[in-house]
């Protein structure tokens, strides 16, 4: 019994953090940022040229796609430490999206999922989700199939059926694009569970936003090292000291919350939904502090586009409100608690 | 990471569930800061010792069931779920026994153990002195060397339980030199256990802000200790009382049982409120989410205790969460209740008593103020002052 | 044109401010509070002896009462100033509840009004504002006079026609009390407006908030300038001194708000009922601030009943939490603002 | 009290808001930041200007209309309520003018006072270095005595409209050895004025969050700048730039109009949003209710200032209040859109930029710390550490 992930998915997030530690620092984020709108088609706009290849070769685009179909089979307590690297390196890349859709693809089983499977194992194919028929689309920029959920269920449209307009926003490297489906287009995926799917990557992104929350914490402790003032580094002042221990608290509080609803959502359980909400809104509420404080610490060199922080400061926003906001998340639960 | 349940832990709730169903008491005892409560709060723990589930964790030759981590958090939250009495052995069994069990004798073992597994000897602790509050290396109370033991002087206060206590533990300074300038202040104290009915031995109640005492000022004028009174290697109590401390903020202190039926029960207070204010209700669920987190975050701890891995300095965060979440449970729930929740006479008045209560949380076992120094120069490493 | 009370009033709460600090102070408090229960009939459980008719003569007893009927002749603005200075001292006496009752009657007139102000005035006749039939009233102890506001107006009732059950509380000092009116009891208020006398009541007491936070903060300040600890006084560490400087920021903007309610209760301004509540919201939250940080900064003395800055907190508690709460002030002006 | 409001006062801000609703652009000008949007700006000035809204506060002959600081407030209410464009002039106009009416000489007040009300002149701040932020008394550009005037060398950053301004104002060492130990850090600094085009001047444009250039580094290399160029005495820089910052804290820097439009359209967002949450709205009457206490305190402020009394280090509180309140006004606003809030091309996306600015707010002109730290000590009197 361990709410810590299994050493195996451990080991192998630690690869993945080596892996961006290379291809994804700073100076390669900022060119993906700086890479909007400069292509022709816009389609990999905000990416890091080359990257997806190697995460796939690594396994990571099909980190949740059954073994049989070429992925590394994993389910989402195991693929959780994944989600917090990518946080971690603020990825500008779809390993969200595309693996929340192959979860529910596998889910579902099929013959969307026999086609489709194998290609994003592959790296060959990215997945979105739209929550409807005209949609903010985080990653939609990217996707060549779009799993669409209503009421009806879910579709799988294909990219030549909808309309995909980039939708700039304050985080480049979101790939986030308005999405239209055309009137009919798309076939059924049968058996899918869009629902969960969505508890899914709640959580997944509330992974993200640990690892954000992680990243800015430590930037933030180790400007406070070096930066004096007053004759002493500012990390020698109870002020600073106590908004990063309290940064600390928040954030050490939230991973728990995190990780158990990984296993809740992968085994189903009753409190599903009600764990998804809670990890997102901790996480989302952690990250939020963290992005504040990181601020303040850096002061006047954070509020600049030179320095590297504005980068994670802006995927914490975008990610604290895409996939329900974190109002939005405790709402939920207050219902599921109170009723009404 | 498997958070799946096995049998034999859930027959162990089982058992825990079903014998504190038979036994807690209908009424509330009075309060354990009355002569007595304290009687009434002695003889359930006497109730519980002879039920095997005094000091469920501790080896069966004192009483214990020798239960690891997680039968224990099972244990507290059953405990706390069924609405049972405060423990008023709690200085003993969770802050003093972890000390026991590292450095005491076999012979210390064999004369404390059980009496303190009953409650025939209740203990009081004995940190804090009028000029050592937060900064508790600054300790001034001596214990001088004599035949066959020590003489201990000085003055100790915020001594929970002291004013009815039985034993008290505390740090004395054995070695004044140590006070001296360049001398490491930590050093040359010494761990005494001394029966607060000793000769020399003054206890002065204190009242608290209910206006009841729970604790006392504790004053020693000649106060003879032989040497098999002293807990581990003299000059050496520091780090004894650290290794106190530590449990106390860390996991012993305050098991997510008791936040976690505090929650529930706040819940119940808005499903009641239909009046309820937005604000007050939207708080209300966020204290119930951190409970649950708080639950959660100590689960994972003694997960990560069992597989070995040493506890540190985290647990200064441990103690920020929960004291925090302790007050803001105990607001929310006055807010809603209104001007009838500052009664002293309701039913609800346990809100009440609950809040004034939760306001000593950032302030004892070290000040939270301390705490996030500790977490930010021990945990994060930025540079002392 | 001035947001500052006029330097008559000033001075006149002065005069009382040292009154009180002669005869109301920590140790008179703390005797007052010890002899509730000591007496035979329980009727000035709480207050300090003897101090009422010493602030009679001096004109608080009939601080809003006209001059042609022995009284002082303030408007609400004017009183203000006073209902700080009982804040700051905590005390123990009927001064708000007298003085609401006070203005009532004399914005009605009529019979009722000419044969109890100048008792009041006399500092023979304390009164009471009860909200229902049967209701907790502050002061209700204390009072000779009841003025019952319900859907049909405004009654006055004699004591003789309540039942009085006091209603210990945490403040023994408030003269707290369950109050039950006997059916078809008292005699019509003609012409009286409730809704203004209670808003009136909140703008008073929100006053006393305001003094009670400053006293709170001058306590605290004081203590931090000579509690040492690692040697020096814990005022010279930032985290307190932050701390302190918060709860000063929340006072002083606080001040403001509760002097604009007086003016618009006084000339019964459209804003009026707004303003009220703005004023006991800005003062429950920054009196709630200066408690918690009070004790937080006093550490163990000050949660101690032997240490007086229980009795300031405790005062804070009833006072923000009597004649509506804070949250409920706030959804009052929520309500105003946004419709609902 | 007299709250009352007179027929004058009423007259006054009829005629503002008449004129703001006939002028201001239907159009939000392009930002601040960009070469085009700081022409628009420069533009807009002009024509305030022209119509004698400028500089209301001002005396006759430089273009102001001299009224006290209620209809000043009045003005700067009916400005932000109308949607008027952010003032490109304001580092002149507000914290360099009242330095100016202060120290300066008449020469100077008759060469710089009218091309800076109308934006002919548009000035940039010198304050910090990049070793001096927080602690700007330990700054190190310094200013060499030549013949006729003075050499400065060194470096200026966090420069606001350092890249399109067309003059500084700055303090520079003039005495180097008041870097020296034991002496005081303040002493020895002189306060200049001087133009950006000047030889030897290099400007690097930093890209703030949002990726403009709203602040610069300046670098000095050997600019000759001449006697009639110092404002105030040589060695006497603190205590002018002091009398600047603490108007910067005060009164001028953050009318309470601004914050009240905010406020109001934030509600308004409210009404349009009716799926939004509790907790959302609640924060958003939050931060209209702090608005509206923002406007009283300043209100009463300006009384006492009008009275005579002197406004202090009490200004700190004045600064840590607005800028929370507008970081909280932003915050709610952002929740209540939700993911469309982060849309940089929207109609709605002025609530972001606000956010991105609002950030700032408790960085600059003092960080929010130091500004703690000021009012624990001058205001409350508590011991340094």
């Amino acid at each position: 019994m361990r709410l810590q992930p299994d050493e195996d998915a451990l080991e192998f997030a630690a690869a993945v953090r080596d892996l961006l530690s290379q291809t994804c620092d700073a100076q390669a984020l900022r060119a993906a940022w700086d890479s909007v709108g400069q292509g022709a088609s816009g389609r990999d706009d905000g990416r890091v040229p080359g990257l997806w290849k190697r995460l796939a070769d690594m396994g990571v685009a099909g980190l949740v796609v059954p073994e049989e179909l070429g992925g590394a089979g994993l389910d989402l307590t195991g693929a959780l430490p994944v989600f917090v690297e990518a946080g971690r390196a603020a990825l500008p890349e779809p390993v969200v999206g595309t693996s929340v859709g192959a979860a529910l693809l596998t889910q579902a089983g099929g013959a969307v999922a026999h086609e489709w499977l194998p290609r994003v194992a592959a790296g060959e194919a990215v997945l979105a989700l739209a929550d409807g028929h005209d949609a903010l689309v985080v990653g939609g920029q990217w996707a060549d199939l779009f799993l669409l959920g209503d009421n009806d269920g879910v579709r799988a449209v294909a990219r030549d059926d909808v309309d995909v307009d980039s939708a700039p926003s304050i985080d480049p490297g979101l790939g986030l694009a308005r999405v239209r489906v055309h009137a009919g287009a798309g076939a059924p995926v049968d058996n899918a569970d869009g629902r969960r799917a969505f508890d899914w990557a709640c959580v997944a992104v509330a992974g993200e936003l640990v690892g954000l929350a992680r990243a800015m914490l430590d930037r933030a402790v180790g400007y406070a090292k070096v930066r004096e003032q007053f004759g002493k580094p500012i990390g020698s002042f109870q002020a600073v000291k106590h908004q990063l221990a309290d940064v600390f608290v928040a954030t050490s509080f939230a991973a728990p919350v995190v990780n158990r609803a990984a296993w809740s959502v992968a085994h189903d359980l009753p409190t599903r939904s009600r764990d998804a909400s809670h990890a997102k809104y901790a996480a989302g509420r952690a990250a939020a502090q963290a992005a504040r404080t990181a601020l303040q610490v850096h002061a006047g060199i954070g509020y600049t586009y030179e320095n590297d922080l504005h980068m994670w400061l802006k995927r914490t926003w975008s990610l604290a409100s895409q996939w329900g906001t974190t109002d939005w998340h405790k709402d939920r639960i207050a219902r599921e608690l109170l009723g009404g | 990471m498997d958070l799946t349940v096995d049998a034999a832990r859930e027959q162990w709730r089982a058992e825990v569930r079903e014998w504190l169903a038979a036994n807690v008491p209908a009424e509330p005892l009075p309060s354990l800061d009355t002569a007595d409560g304290f009687a009434a709060h002695r003889d359930w723990e006497r109730r519980m010792y002879d039920a095997g589930f005094a000091v469920v964790t501790w080896p069966e030759r004192f009483g214990g069931r020798a239960v690891d981590l997680l039968d224990w958090l099972a244990f507290e939250e059953e405990y706390w779920a069924a609405g049972a009495p405060v423990r008023v052995s709690q200085n003993g069994i969770f802050l003093l026994a972890p000390a026991m069990f590292e450095v005491a004798t076999e012979a210390q073992l064999e004369r404390f153990m059980v009496p303190m597994a009953r409650a025939d000897e209740v203990w009081a602790q004995g940190w804090s002195e009028p000029g050592a509050g937060s900064d508790l290396a600054a300790l001034r109370s001596r214990a001088d060397r004599v035949d066959g033991g020590w003489r201990l002087n000085g003055q100790k206060t915020w001594s929970t339980r002291g004013t009815f206590a039985d034993w008290m533990f505390g740090l004395f300074r054995s070695d004044p030199r140590s006070l001296e300038a360049g001398s490491s202040r930590h050093r040359g104290l010494t761990y005494f256990l001394l029966p607060l009915d000793a000769d020399g031995v003054t206890v002065r109640p204190i009242r608290q802000l209910d206006g009841e005492p729970g604790f006392a000022e504790v004053f020693f004028d000649d106060v003879f200790v032989p040497d098999d009174q002293v807990l581990g290697e003299v000059g050496k109590g520091w780090s004894v009382a650290m290794s106190t401390t530590t449990s106390e903020r860390g996991l012993t202190l305050r098991s997510p049982g008791r936040f976690m039926a505090s929650a529930e029960r706040l819940l119940d207070l808005v499903r009641r409120t239909p009046q309820a204010s937005g604000r007050a209700v939207d708080d209300a669920v966020d204290a119930w989410l951190d409970a649950d987190a708080y639950r959660l975050y100590v689960l994972d701890t003694a997960l990560r205790a069992m597989a070995g891995e040493q506890i540190g300095a985290e647990s200064s965060a441990n103690k920020l969460f929960w004291s925090d979440l302790d007050v803001r449970i105990h607001d929310a729930a006055l807010r809603l209740l209104g001007p009838a929740g500052l009664l002293t006479e309701t039913a609800d008045a346990r809100w009440l008593d609950g809040y004034l209560f939760s306001l000593a949380g950032p302030i004892y076992a070290g000040t939270n103020e301390i705490q996030r120094n500790v977490l930010a120069e021990r945990v994060l490493g930025l540079p002392r002052a």
